[in-house]
């Protein structure tokens, strides 16, 4: 038996963090990170988002929270008085929100514009004999100008042809998991510190099968102190890594 | 209320693409074909009076608003318009493309500047420096676009040979 | 004098697709700035008074003859597609960021709004209410976005000036 539940849409990821906030009324400076994060995953978990770029997008907001919830329950490491404090991260969503609903609130209305001129009709009989004449249809555009703009937009073409081309070498997982190692060589890491924003779901799901395959072989252990937790990674006692023994020829 | 069907009345004349027959304008203002007879014979009067920019014309069976005829060098001027202003970025793209590659359609433009190019061809259309010149054998038979005499005239070229050679590389 | 002038504007500003500037209508009727300037101000006063079907509006740095608002309905009835203003929320969203942070780059749409801009950016350039306006000077010239004059125009402004302060960063 399946319930009925009208859900609001939201725009992105910021609309419903805000719409969130609100419902509870807390401050913004103020998040309570935990439970904020557990409504903006029961949203996701009960709303099918069709649009799989969109979903991609509310996805990687829900991987930060988690993040900041996880930071959040941790307990603080000493401040050493003499470190320089690093950025608050919630200052950082919270600075982010509030410059999205700046402009939230401007496309109301600038939408009220719309349907208000909107109610003002131009005339639309077609002129007759409407002919523009222009006397400089080229402006000041040279042979020169026409070729240099030619060479450029075709090398730009050329060079996302390419991009596209390495994009589908790049996603080989052997290649992946040394990349992993490597990283881990320096030093133990979150499994989050692992996916660079802004790249593709398929490349944060071609990380997490690296992490994977690499846990299976002993070659990362992999810990999570509860779940949600914060997932650490480091090289296993397994293997020497690639990337060790390569660095180790330098 | 015969004031309000007046301006009623004015306001579709005004805004509507063609002449307007009485019938229509009677259903559209839900007033009495009477009415609105009565209503246009007022206007009429009152244009010719005021002798504005504008009368009404029985034209088609309706009626059109439309400009004074002793205004029609003016206005013809201003479909004329000394019109200096260059080519936008995007235009000059689609024209460099155009130049280098015609005959060619747009889907092919579209690909290489990877934007849709729907008003830059538009105004390259208007101002007559691009014209379509044939189809290609495909299905959709789409549209091949090539660059006018006035493009050259205006380029200062004597033919298309004229453009400098691109870099070797960008001859795909 | 003044009524010939008067009526060569009217007639211009009827014929006119787009609102036309002072100094257009300066150019078009040979008269002075000035003249113009007052034969409009006249104009204005004149439709106002007569309340007709139409109106004198301050459009885009221009002047534009439209329909009183109280019509919309029986002009909408007349145009067969009734509503093609009807902009998403995402592309409405979109607009407001480019609209007040204009030139602007798709990054900074999407680092904003938290979500791919694609399709809204798409759905306003074939509108025409944003165009390309150049490319910033960085790695990639990633395209710059702006308003059009079709922007101004369908918002019922007159110049970017007009638009509405965007709201301070205040704390929820």
């Amino acid at each position: 038996m399946t319930y009925q539940v009208q859900l609001p849409v939201y725009q992105g990821p910021f609309e419903l963090l805000l719409d969130l906030i609100k419902r509870e009324e807390v401050s913004i400076w103020d998040i309570p990170i935990a439970r904020i994060t557990d409504q903006y995953l029961e949203y996701l978990s009960v709303v099918k988002v069709l649009d799989l770029h969109l979903a991609a997008d509310f996805l990687v907001m829900a991987a930060t929270l988690i993040q900041l919830k996880a930071r959040s329950l941790l307990p603080r490491p000493k401040s050493d008085a003499e470190e320089p404090a690093e950025p608050d991260p919630r200052e950082e969503l919270a600075l982010r929100l509030l410059d999205y609903r700046r402009f939230y609130l401007a496309s109301l209305r600038l939408g009220e514009l719309l349907v208000e001129a909107g109610r003002r009709f131009p005339r639309e009989a077609p002129c007759p004999k409407l002919q523009v004449h222009y006397t400089r249809p080229v402006g000041s555009a040279t042979p020169e100008l026409l070729c240099r703009l030619a060479a450029d937009v075709l090398a730009a073409y050329r060079e996302r042809q390419e991009v596209k081309e390495l994009r589908r070498i790049s996603i080989d997982l052997p290649g992946r998991m040394r990349a992993v190692l490597s990283s881990l060589a320096k030093e133990p890491k979150q499994f989050a510190d692992l996916l660079v924003y802004g790249r593709s779901r398929l490349d944060y799901v071609v990380t997490l099968l690296a992490v994977l395959e690499l846990a299976r072989k002993g070659k990362v252990k992999v810990r999570q102190d509860r779940p949600f937790g914060v997932i650490e990674l480091s090289l296993g006692s397994g293997d020497e890594p690639d990337a060790r023994r390569t660095e180790g020829l330098h | 209320m015969q004031e309000e069907l007046k301006a009623c009345i004015e306001a579709l004349l005004f805004a509507a693409p063609e002449p307007l027959s009485e019938k229509a304008l009677a259903e559209l203002t839900g007033a009495s074909p009477k009415e609105v007879e009565a209503a246009l014979r007022e206007l009429l009067g009152e244009y010719q009076e005021r002798m504005g920019g504008f009368l009404l014309y029985p034209l088609a069976g309706g009626w059109q608003l439309r400009t004074r005829e002793e205004f029609a060098e003016l206005i013809e001027k201003l479909h004329r318009p000394v019109n200096t202003t260059g080519l936008s970025p995007a235009a000059l793209e689609t024209l460099a493309i155009i130049a280098y590659k015609q005959p060619v359609t747009r889907a092919v433009m579209e690909r290489i500047r990877g934007v849709r190019v729907d008003s830059a061809l538009q105004s390259l259309l208007e101002r007559g420096l691009v014209e379509e010149v044939g189809r290609l054998d495909e299905p959709g038979r789409p549209i091949l676009y090539g660059t006018t005499t006035k493009f050259l005239v205006h380029l200062g070229l004597n033919s298309l040979d004229d453009l400098p050679p691109l870099p070797e590389e960008e001859v795909l």
